[in-house]
């Protein structure tokens, strides 16, 4: 154990925080990670990629710093930007999940043409991978696209299109081998949000704002060279990026941020004469809850140890998502209880708390939990793939996918 | 002996039931909620056909004369539509108050108005629970003074029934001099509630009686807002059960995966045995006082309790369309946070369930 | 809602007091159901027949009192008995299982042969369904009978054979139908304890106690006549008594009684100064298990009074075992929290309180949230039959069912 | 930067997991915990080999000058073999409180002996936490007298180590006058625990420290304990997969069930975070003493309630061969609830760190 970055890595973290100290007033304030960035925010982040604080490893030839991976000073620089409370980097899903995934399987061309953009924020990408249908079990996904004179044309809707309303590209999976087996018959394309046919509507949720939208497609016609990986490939194409999204929740860091502000509040908060942290039952909770928050903290520094050692994770890093999302969801429970009916305050009300963060949290990380993978997915995954148990005894087919997978033999998946 | 509704309680249940499934479908909670919200003078004017806004009025000031239990029977299906309307508050709090510690003049005045319909009656009785903000009203010299927060059913009042420190009861109307509101805004938009601010506002006081009416008062909302609970529970449990029988993913309904079941099994075996604790709590309030602040206290805490799991779990068996707009699912879920939190959130309640059974050391 | 049971009822009432007043001190102490009932019990148990306070509705000629059912007489008895601290009738397994599965199917002569001398308490039974490898999916039993000159000569292994040490009978599952379905090659045998080839060995648990048994036979001989109901019918004749075992579980009373014990327990016990009951944390807990213990005791009364009607229950009865396991053995769980270290004191240890019941309780209730269902199976039973979810779907037949199942073309059932 | 176990500590651990595999396998636990229990011999004694008696005494007595991490590392492995000898109070808390509370003269006389695994000191510590039944020690004119419950590893102590009411340490050899004591016994029968009556017993005290000692030896003692508990609860998940994987019901095995999966699913997803918890606490107890009693007293609540769900949900997933004593798992589950109630249940302890942190309001 040697909690010690060592000579090297301090000296790194100096110079971050002497970055920070100098620049860091040239930071975007609010950042919202679901909108187009604002011309500050392009700003910020070429002065980053310039400093390799973002799109660190990425090579430079395809516009990022080009440094070798160093999960130590990636780690370096996340923490000291944390600590500052100063925005990092963009970390839209073009460039956590595209950009990988375009280094990994794109073409030459794909790369030189897509990534330097994406980086800089000039490109903002949105994802379409779930439909109404096609959730949980994504791979049933039925939009499709048949060829036609060189280019595909493209029908069907997607959901949880966060950005879509302001990107100018999406990558998306459809369905474009109509005889192949469920997995087998995808492709990953990426083609432009101005093509025609497309319509983007707001998709309100339960927290009362639009954090996302439902994309419809109607005779969609995107170049047939517009596919990463080949035809057919894309459910294995998405995986890839799939696993750089499950690596994007579960941040520690925000969980220790969260469970201070609770503290502060119950500080804050009063019952009569009483601070709200003065009730020993719910101070008995914090307690637990920070008992937990250390736990994923120090899980997290055993995960990232590994890491350095090429080990690549395990139970450890299998359960993240997991304990992560119950867990932010309990602080803000929680919170809501400490603030009794200050609690339910909303919609700006007077008197509301940190504008009514804390019930947007506790419904959006409701979401969380189900989103990516639900709960119940994520507890078959940990059974299956962490602790070598029994996969679901496969069912008979059910006649209607007999009609276009039985006859190919293949093994369907089970939840 | 019968442990259960009786049979006029169930008819009185069922035309409710069929009145609010009429007249406020999920559309119009909808309509009602979105926007400035407003309440359904729709479903009032269709509760009111059956009676309901005198149901806890005595018979001789033209009500029904009826009891907590059958208000509860209401609540119930009001919780289960997630109906915007403003019952607890006139039609059985200031009824039972006026009723109860009322003068005479006082009752000749609002007890037949409120059996027809017509006035408005907002509640503000949440510091006697928590003194949120530094709240308080006190009295002094016929005069009321102070802050009182979460008014309940507070949007278009007529007057206030406020609970000074001591916990006596004043009746304030919306125009007296000194009177200042503020409209609060929760996560529940069908239902509303409001800050009253008093600057030696002239009240008519209720009959003195120590806190005592503040006390049943706060029973009473108890009762009535386990009621709601458990009518939006079982609503969501209901709509999570369909939509597993309805909803396929992996070539098969959900409903017949067994995390999904036991989901929804879990719900069931702890909502189910709150109906007879919120039954026996509103039967207690009128035939055993005794028992009945202890059992409200139970009946709060515990919907509060099991009605924020069946919340989370129902919306989780819905995925993330649980999560959307789409189903509105978000508004039973909302129905019940508020439920929880009002009149004292589970830890108050017990707390307070300690205290009346000499639980706690005394200081 | 009417609590009042009434005049008739309140006379009732009255009588039953005042016979526990005269009569009480006759009662045995320290009953314990798993044992043979002492000569004290014996004749506390003949008085109650005589007053009709337990065997009520057994018909006269097979030795009850035969009353006509009442169930408010009957809660009546448990109330009062239980008020007082008095044990009731006798409430073995051939009292609670065989005598209402004859009744209900045992021919003429069974009824006269075995009901009076089981009532009184000179016969003692025991249950021989479960196997080793037949617990939750009770109908893949092994226990096997061929019939050899007018005799099932039984050979097999049955576990948790509660009082087979004391008992002078067993009503036992043994599979006589080998070409049958699973569960239609079940039939359900009576025999003496003292046939040869019956060995029994004490099955200790968890709690350090034997509280059961494992019992082998080995070439047992049974006359075919000691069958109840036809062969291959067992599984059915069975299926009548789980439903009496169910109603066993989950006694209201019993419930309040456990927690009125826990809170004169957190009054009694100190920690410094303070009393347990003083911790406001503990004391939540209390008070949440209290609401909770209302409930049930409400929900039960909600039973009763559906009974009366004749509804048979729903919802409200179906949940009782869940809910009522799990609260007993939440309630020894905030007993053992309260104490603190002594908590953990056993095995007859200075300073153990209540001669370790609470560590006891915490054990064996959490055997009986697995014993008679497990708590998944609970769970799919309430899902299937209460809320009428899908079953499970059904598998391809594995290799080994296959063999004498598959043919028959019947519907295996899954848990 | 490495958070995790070194080279040298994987060594420690996959030697001592080997020795008690090899020594100490459920038919001999079983073997000392029947009848009278009794500590494994056998086992110590290939303990010893491996040098563990020494392990927290410094190089310059005869020891291996280890550290708390080490301990853990070897606590696990113990709470996963549920081994029966008496390793806590010796080996650790002795060792640690005479190395750095101890006079020269206590260290020379003391410090060589327990490197060579020869004496049994118990250590009676509980009251710095909680007084239970008015147990009180007080040290007056070089005596002491008073009651002290709980003490750890008593059966074959040579010596108590015992805390005052100010959390002063005081060596009392067994032999002492006005020393009596009295053995209890617990659901685990893997331990020993017993209760220390002093009357005016000649004492020799540790240097005077203001019961920092004390604090620092609950602290170490809090983090041994969890790591116990995560030996026993790695044990009871592993057990609960292998059973599931191996028992068939319905024709298939149970470990296919979605609802058997789920169980396993969720004590591994709340058990894995506690190794990097309980690596922590173990580690600042040496390398960063203002965050130990903290980290500390999250690993011992946190493990408490982490393995009492563990303990209940393997059982359950053994079904009704888990509740036997056929397969010996109650041994691990009973480890589990000892290692939860002693030097503080989670809700003290969590109380503990509350007050630490000065989230109580001053008095």
């Amino acid at each position: 154990m040697d909690l010690e970055y060592g000579a090297e890595y301090d000296a790194f973290r100096e110079e971050v925080r002497q970055f920070l100290e100098a620049h860091g007033h040239r930071a975007p304030a609010g950042q919202d990670r679901a909108a187009r960035p604002s011309a500050d925010a392009v700003k910020w982040q070429a002065l980053l990629i310039e400093h390799g604080y973002t799109a660190r490893t990425i090579p430079s030839e395809y516009g990022g710093y080009g440094a070798e991976p160093d999960i130590l000073k990636s780690r370096i620089i996340a923490e000291e930007f944390s600590r500052a409370g100063i925005p990092g980097g963009l970390a839209n899903q073009g460039i956590s999940m595209l950009v990988p995934t375009l280094l990994e399987l794109g073409t030459e061309e794909q790369k030189r043409r897509w990534i330097e953009p994406t980086l800089k924020g000039e490109i903002v990408w949105c994802q379409g991978y779930s439909e109404p249908g096609a959730g949980s079990d994504l791979a049933a996904l039925k939009t499709s696209a048949r060829v036609e004179g060189g280019e595909f044309v493209i029908n069907g809707q997607k959901i949880w299109t966060s950005t879509a309303k302001q990107a100018d590209m999406i990558f998306c999976l459809v369905r474009t081998e109509h005889e192949a087996p469920k997995h087998g018959g995808i492709s990953y394309l990426i083609f432009s949000m101005d093509t025609p046919g497309i319509e983007v509507r707001p998709l309100k949720t339960m927290t009362g704002h639009a954090e996302f939208n439902e994309t419809f497609f109607t005779e969609v016609r995107v170049p047939v060279d517009q596919i990463v990986g080949e035809r057919g490939q894309g459910w294995f194409v998405a995986n890839a990026t799939l696993g750089h999204e499950r690596s994007m929740l579960g941040d520690p860091d925000a969980l220790e941020n969260r469970l201070q502000a609770l503290v502060n509040l119950m500080r804050e908060e009063r019952v009569g004469k009483d601070r709200a942290i003065d009730s020993p039952v719910l101070r008995d909770r914090l307690a637990a809850l920070q008992a937990e928050v250390a736990a994923m903290k120090y899980n997290g520094m055993r995960i990232l140890s590994n890491s350095l050692r090429g080990d690549p994770g395990g139970m450890a890093k299998l359960i993240v998502k997991l304990q992560s999302c119950e867990l932010a969801h309990q602080i803000s429970a929680l919170a809501i209880d400490a603030m009794g009916e200050i609690g339910i305050l909303y919609h700006g009300s007077p008197r509301e708390r940190a504008r009514g963060a804390w019930q947007r949290n506790y419904m959006f990380q409701l979401g969380l939990i189900i989103g990516g993978g639900t709960a119940q997915i994520q507890r078959n995954i940990i059974a299956e793939r962490g602790l070598g148990m029994p996969r679901e005894p496969r069912l008979p087919k059910p006649a209607a996918v007999e009609r276009s997978a039985v006859a190919d033999g293949r093994k369907q998946e089970t939840a | 002996m019968h442990f259960g509704l009786s049979e006029d309680q169930r008819m009185l249940r069922d035309s409710v039931a069929r009145s609010l499934s009429d007249n406020c479908p999920l559309d119009h909670v909808r309509e009602c909620a979105e926007g400035e919200p407003v309440f359904s003078d729709k479903t009032m004017s269709a509760l009111g056909e059956l009676g309901l806004p005198g149901m806890m009025v005595p018979e001789e000031h033209g009500g029904l004369g009826m009891s907590l239990l059958d208000a509860a029977v209401v609540a119930e299906q009001l919780g289960y539509a997630a109906a915007p309307v403003p019952f607890l508050a006139t039609n059985v709090l200031a009824a039972l108050a006026l009723t109860h510690a009322g003068s005479r003049e006082q009752q000749a005045d609002w007890l037949p108005r409120i059996a027809r319909g017509e006035p408005r009656i907002s509640v503000a009785i949440a510091e006697t629970v928590e003194a949120r903000d530094g709240a308080v009203v006190a009295a002094h010299g016929g005069g009321l003074s102070g802050t009182s927060l979460f008014a309940l059913d507070f949007r278009g009042a007529d007057a206030f029934l406020v609970a000074d420190g001591a916990g006596r009861l004043h009746l304030v109307p919306t125009d007296a001099a000194g009177l200042e509101t503020v409209a609060l805004t929760t996560i529940d938009r069908t239902r509303s509630v409001g800050e009253v601010h008093l600057q030696g506002v002239a009240a008519e006081p209720l009959m003195a009686d120590g806190g005592v009416a503040a006390a049943r008062l706060r029973c009473a909302g108890r009762i009535i807002l386990a009621a709601d609970s458990l009518g939006a529970g079982e609503a969501m449990i209901e709509k999570a059960i369909d939509y597993a029988g309805q909803r396929e993913q992996f070539g098969r309904v959900i409903g017949s995966f067994q995390a999904v079941k036991h989901m929804c099994a879990e719900m069931a075996a702890r909502h189910e045995p709150c109906r007879a604790l919120v039954w026996y709590a509103a039967h207690a309030f009128d035939a055993a006082p005794d028992e009945a602040r202890l059992a409200a206290c139970h009946a709060k805490s515990h919907t509060g309790e099991v009605h924020r799991f069946v919340a989370r779990t129902s919306t989780e068996v819905h995925g993330g369309m649980g999560f959307t707009d789409l189903l509105g699912l978000h508004y039973w879920f909302k129905r019940i946070g508020f439920d929880r939190q009002v009149l004292g959130g589970p830890e108050a309640v017990r707390a307070e369930a300690a205290t009346l059974q000499g639980w706690t050391r005394a200081a």
